[in-house]
């Protein structure tokens, strides 16, 4: 009885207003009050539950001074040690771990032994921290002065700024809750992207549609990027495309790096996480599905319907994230997901294996003091051949967001590697 | 499709004349009538609208909505002239046969259709499809295309 | 006005049995005369339209004494002369067409260069003609005797025996008019693949469901064969799955080779249109579509559906293939076919350009009297890179109906490919 009451006043008004909420209102708790059902689901995102090849496992650890943790995610370089030699020379070499929950972004990156090998700048926090209420501030009224200013300043020093992860406002307005994009990263990146394909000064805010933003506000981090020139900015390289080739022609014309390989000389770059990419490559894209109908569902609550704020893997909600529009079992579900994620994991491990072989190589034959005119080809393979594979091994979801296009790129990974060694071999002093 | 022009332009053709002949023929013999009725039944008088009225029967809402209910706005003016207008045009293209297979929902249509929706769930989906101002609506049928018919 | 009465009256009576039909009714005309429209769709295979990657066109040619054909489908040959690089030595490389519709499939089979090159035997028929009258008659009662007698006579004396290109009774049973499957080969080769799933004697005709029917039907013909033995024995190579890396294991335990390759004398296989294999590991396989769905599709002819006996490319005839189950416009799903099949094609052009590279490198190794034990090794990974690189390439449906396993099975080819280059130089004389 209780139950059939509790309805119908919901029912009646959905939202209850009892705390007013503006752009400065950061912590979350605050606009819990209006809307609980939201906020519990977005503090379950602590919850760590193992995928096949997704999720998060919960390991223990012994907090120390310099890292208060008592739990973090499995390390990926145990779990696959030729991550490291083809890192080598660069922090993610030193640790690099499965991706948790949301609620976790700002104390893994405060923490990340990454922070102990290089001077991070604070354009870090951009993705790993509630930073809309400080751009504010720093740019006094103005976001992308703000902005800038976060990028300038050393992370220790942008860290005191910031107190919570992603919050409610980084993707609401407060008046209306209308998703919104608070990234100046963003906003840039889609507008030159745009711009490429002939459209002048698109305003995300402005000109998306509401299912557009529905995969938008997770484009703000969910992508490859880096950091451009002496202010740190940070930079989405899309002005030439969403495609891998695209992107890594991008970096050629602007001769960008992120480090020189430290056992083959290479000039190598690094593929962050490029799940707005590789989905806006796959078959859900294409329908307008969005990221918020598979890793947000609806769910249901009373007599009504809202977004799951636990924002996780889909596997672990098939039901909700797929079934509403696939009718298949959620074992068969699963199953379809796996078959892909195999394929996909099983190619990746060959181009890994090919990768090595021409790491070896060209170890080798700076060791034996060949000239770098020898080595130039091979180093170039390399870079091209690393920067794809590690496209879709950063990529989160093991292929499924773009099934055939992952494949495709580590085709193209091993074929580059394979020419690296042949160009060492054939460029030999006769 | 049914594009507007098009539409027009066999408007026409019908004005002249026609109508009363062709269209009133086609209207009494194939049964465009039932379109009057709320008979799920009748819709089917039409065996091209055999499909839709299986799916209709196997899907979820046998039990709760009938056809007019998903696809005739609230309120008697509304529901008979759409009754009315596709009545007419369905009649229409049912007897000359021009029209796309298979068959489809008109824009006008669905969004009818995505009216009914709302008017049911309003409770359910007060929460997700409340005023957001400008913003474009949810589309119910992205996620849920066979409530009506099974697919 | 006689369109709507008409659909009135069929309405109450789909069809009308004039003639009575048995199993030694070959002749199409007879059983249209029960079945009009599904025979009218039959005639008309004899259309040739071009789709992007298929279809066929209409090219036409002065008929000679050898071959009295006015009209041939594009040659492939020219289209791309790498085949002949890869074929070189075998009758392909002097006659290999797109294939066009039904209609013509027992005057392209006679006809073709490739009988000029090599003696044929019987065998072929079996997927060119309406051999089941004929294997009847040959195996006086017995089917698998008159098959394995067919397959033994020389292609000339067969030919006479067969007058139609596939027909009604191969595919249908003259009394119910039930899907059956008519060919030996098709039921020995699927007994083999359930045995090897833990299904023992397993029967088609006596345990396939209606819609796998709708599929094994195709299934007889859209495969990869080879001959087996001095009894020219039409056999699948599917006793350990269906999958290219299962077909090549058993035709590795079998030491079987199509030829010898002329400039390189690797053991080379020749794969052939695995619609059926690729089509398996696809997702329309395992969401129940059969070839029938798409390439058959149910239309409407008055009142009734029937299916359509026009067997042809599903991108010409879009709203009926695909919009019973996709609810995108034409034009929409025309693109998204052929964004996949443009992927495969470009991953298949880079394939085929590292095996020319291959194949010149062991060619070159050949001229300079390397010895046979220096070259084992690369004319292994040509032999494997070869059969991968075909198997996308045979199967004609330019990967869609499986993308990805088309682009994995393609980078594997790729990564043998280059993988023989590097034996030739490593195994260089130091
Ligand atoms: C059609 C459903 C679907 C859409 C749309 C989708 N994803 Fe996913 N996503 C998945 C599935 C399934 C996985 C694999 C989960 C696993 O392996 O446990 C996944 C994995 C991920 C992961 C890793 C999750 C984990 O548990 O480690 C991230 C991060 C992710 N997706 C982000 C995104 C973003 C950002 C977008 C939009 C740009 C997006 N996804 C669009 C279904 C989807
Ligand atoms: C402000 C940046 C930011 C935004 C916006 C954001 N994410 Fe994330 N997301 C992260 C970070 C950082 C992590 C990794 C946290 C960690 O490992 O500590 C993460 C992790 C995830 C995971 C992995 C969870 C797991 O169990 O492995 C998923 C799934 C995910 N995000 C999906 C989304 C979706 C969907 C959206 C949009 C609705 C979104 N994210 C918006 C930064 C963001
Ligand atoms: C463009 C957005 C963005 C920026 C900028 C960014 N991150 Fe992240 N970070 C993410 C996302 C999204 C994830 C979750 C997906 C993943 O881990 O692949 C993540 C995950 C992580 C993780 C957890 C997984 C791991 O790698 O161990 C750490 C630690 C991390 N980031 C540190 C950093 C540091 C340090 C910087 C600055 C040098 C940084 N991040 C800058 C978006 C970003
Ligand atoms: C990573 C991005 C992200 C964060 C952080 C986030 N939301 Fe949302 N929220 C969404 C998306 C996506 C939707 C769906 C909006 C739509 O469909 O237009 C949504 C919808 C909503 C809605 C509308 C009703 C519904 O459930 O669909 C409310 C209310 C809401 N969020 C409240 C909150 C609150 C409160 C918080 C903080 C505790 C929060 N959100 C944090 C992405 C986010
Ligand atoms: C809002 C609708 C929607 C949701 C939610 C959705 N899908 Fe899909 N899915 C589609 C559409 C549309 C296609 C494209 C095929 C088609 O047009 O029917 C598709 C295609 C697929 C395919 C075949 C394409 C391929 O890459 O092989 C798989 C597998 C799939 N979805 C799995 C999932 C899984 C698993 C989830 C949940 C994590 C999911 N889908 C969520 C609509 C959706
Ligand atoms: C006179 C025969 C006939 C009857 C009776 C009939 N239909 Fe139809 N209907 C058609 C034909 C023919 C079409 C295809 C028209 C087109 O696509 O232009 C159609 C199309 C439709 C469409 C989709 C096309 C559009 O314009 O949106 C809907 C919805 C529809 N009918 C609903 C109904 C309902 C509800 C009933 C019963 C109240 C009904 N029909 C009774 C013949 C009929
Ligand atoms: C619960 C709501 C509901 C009911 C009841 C319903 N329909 Fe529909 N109908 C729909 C929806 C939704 C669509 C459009 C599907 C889409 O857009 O994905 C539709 C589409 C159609 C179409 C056009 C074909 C198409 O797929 O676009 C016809 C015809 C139709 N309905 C006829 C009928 C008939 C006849 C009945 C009664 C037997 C009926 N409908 C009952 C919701 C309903
Ligand atoms: C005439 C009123 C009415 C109309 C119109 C209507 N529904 Fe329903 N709907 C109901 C009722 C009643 C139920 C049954 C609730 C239950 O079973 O608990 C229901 C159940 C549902 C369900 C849950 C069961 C399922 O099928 O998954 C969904 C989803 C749904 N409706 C969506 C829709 C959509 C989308 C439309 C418009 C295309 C629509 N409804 C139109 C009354 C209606
Ligand atoms: C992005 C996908 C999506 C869209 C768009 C969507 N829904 Fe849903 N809907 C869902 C999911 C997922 C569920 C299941 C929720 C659950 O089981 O907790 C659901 C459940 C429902 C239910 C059943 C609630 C119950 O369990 O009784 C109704 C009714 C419903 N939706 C109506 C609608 C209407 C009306 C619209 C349009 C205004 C709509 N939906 C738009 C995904 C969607
Ligand atoms: C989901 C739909 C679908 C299914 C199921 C399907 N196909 Fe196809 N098939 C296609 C499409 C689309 C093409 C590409 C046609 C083109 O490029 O013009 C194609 C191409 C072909 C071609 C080449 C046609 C040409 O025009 O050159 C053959 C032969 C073929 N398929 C046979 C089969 C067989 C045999 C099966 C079953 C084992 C099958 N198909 C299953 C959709 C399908
Ligand atoms: C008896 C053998 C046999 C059977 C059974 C058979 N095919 Fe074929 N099919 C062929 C041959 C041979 C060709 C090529 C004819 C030619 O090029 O002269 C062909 C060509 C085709 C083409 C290409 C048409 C074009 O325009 O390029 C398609 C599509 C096709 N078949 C589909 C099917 C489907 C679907 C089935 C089952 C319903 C089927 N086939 C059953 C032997 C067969
Ligand atoms: C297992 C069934 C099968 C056997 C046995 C078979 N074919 Fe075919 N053949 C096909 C199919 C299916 C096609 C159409 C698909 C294609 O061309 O890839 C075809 C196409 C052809 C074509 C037209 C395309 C081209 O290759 O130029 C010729 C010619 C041909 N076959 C000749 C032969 C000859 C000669 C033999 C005997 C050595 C033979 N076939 C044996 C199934 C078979
Ligand atoms: C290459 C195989 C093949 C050939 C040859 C073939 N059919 Fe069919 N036929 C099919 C398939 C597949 C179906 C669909 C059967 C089902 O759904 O169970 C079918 C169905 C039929 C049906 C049932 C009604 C319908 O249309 O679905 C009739 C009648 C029929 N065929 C007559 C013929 C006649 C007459 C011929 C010769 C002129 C013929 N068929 C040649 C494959 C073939
Ligand atoms: C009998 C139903 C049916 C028919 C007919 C059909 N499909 Fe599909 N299609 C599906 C199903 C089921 C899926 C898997 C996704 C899902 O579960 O919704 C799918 C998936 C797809 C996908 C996404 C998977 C991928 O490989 O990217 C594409 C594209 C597609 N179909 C195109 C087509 C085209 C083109 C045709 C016609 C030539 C066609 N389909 C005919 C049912 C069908
Ligand atoms: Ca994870
Ligand atoms: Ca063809």
């Amino acid at each position: 009885l209780v139950n059939i009451l509790e309805r119908k006043s919901e029912a009646r008004n959905p939202f209850y207003r009892v705390v007013a909420l503006d752009d400065t209102t950061t912590d979350p708790a605050a606009w819990g009050k209006n809307f609980p059902f939201q906020y519990d689901g977005y503090r379950r995102t602590v919850d760590q539950v193992r995928t096949r090849h997704g999720g998060s496992e919960a390991v223990p650890r012994t907090p120390s001074q310099a890292d208060p943790r008592s739990i973090v995610a499995q390390s990926k370089l145990e779990e696959d040690p030729r991550l490291k030699a083809m890192w080598a020379g660069y922090a993610f070499s030193r640790d690099f771990r499965e991706e948790r929950g949301h609620a976790y972004m700002l104390d893994d990156q405060t923490f990340t032994e990454r922070q102990l090998v290089v001077q991070q700048p604070g354009t870090c926090l951009q993705c790993h921290a509630s930073v809309y209420a400080p751009m504010w501030a720093l740019g006094n009224g103005d976001l992308v002065k703000g902005f800038e200013a976060l990028n300038r300043l050393p992370y220790a020093e942008a860290r005191k700024l910031v107190t919570h992860p992603v919050a409610c406002l980084d993707c609401h307005a407060p008046d209306t809750l209308q998703l919104r994009v608070t990234r100046p990263a963003f906003l840039e990146g889609l507008r030159g992207l745009k711009a490429a394909e002939g459209v002048k000064d698109y305003d995300v805010n402005r000109d998306a549609t509401r299912q557009e933003m529905r995969a938008f506000v997770c484009g703000q981090c969910h992508v490859e990027y880096y950091f451009k020139g002496p202010d740190k900015r940070l930079v989405y390289p899309w002005s030439r495309g969403l495609k891998v080739d695209q992107i890594l022609a991008y970096y050629d014309a602007e001769q960008f790096r992120d480090w020189t390989h430290k056992d083959t000389g290479a000039p190598a770059l690094k593929a962050q996480h490029p799940e707005f990419e590789l989905w806006s490559q796959g078959i859900h894209a294409r329908s307008g599905v969005a990221c918020a109908d598979c890793h947000m569902p609806y769910t249901r609550v009373g007599a009504q319907k809202i977004s799951d704020h636990h924002v996780r893997s889909p596997l672990l909600n098939v039901n909700r994230a797929c079934q509403s529009c696939h009718r298949w079992s959620e074992d068969e579900l699963k199953a379809r997901v796996l078959t892909i994620q195999q394929r996909t994991y099983e190619l990746r491990n060959r181009a890994m294996d090919a990768l090595m072989a021409l790491i070896t190589d060209l170890k080798a034959a700076v060791a034996a003091g060949r000239p770098d005119a020898e080595l130039a080809s091979a180093r170039e393979f390399q870079r091209k051949a690393q920067f794809y594979l590690d496209f879709v091994e950063a990529e989160n979801s093991t292929g499924f967001h773009a099934p055939q296009e992952a494949a495709r790129i580590l085709g193209e990974s091993i074929d580059f590697t394979r020419q690296g060694q042949l160009a060492l071999r054939d460029r030999r002093p006769r | 499709m049914t594009a507007g022009p098009a539409r027009a332009a066999v408007a026409l053709a019908v004005a002249m004349g026609l109508a009363l002949g062709i269209g009133a023929y086609t209207f009494v013999y194939a049964r465009g009538g039932s379109y009057l009725t709320d008979d799920p039944a009748a819709c089917a008088n039409c065996h091209v609208m055999r499909e839709q009225l299986d799916g209709w029967t196997a899907g979820s809402h046998r039990a709760v909505a009938v056809c007019n209910d998903c696809h005739t706005p609230p309120g008697l003016i509304g529901k008979y002239t759409t009754k009315a207008l596709n009545g007419f045009w369905h009649s229409f293209a049912f007897t000359s046969g021009r029209f796309h297979e298979p068959i489809r929902i008109s824009a006008r249509n669905h969004g009818v259709t995505e009216t009914a929706c709302r008017h049911c769930h309003a409770a359910v989906v007060a929460s997700i499809d409340a005023g957001r101002h400008g913003a474009a609506r949810l589309t119910c049928t992205g996620c849920h295309a066979s409530v009506g018919h099974l697919q």
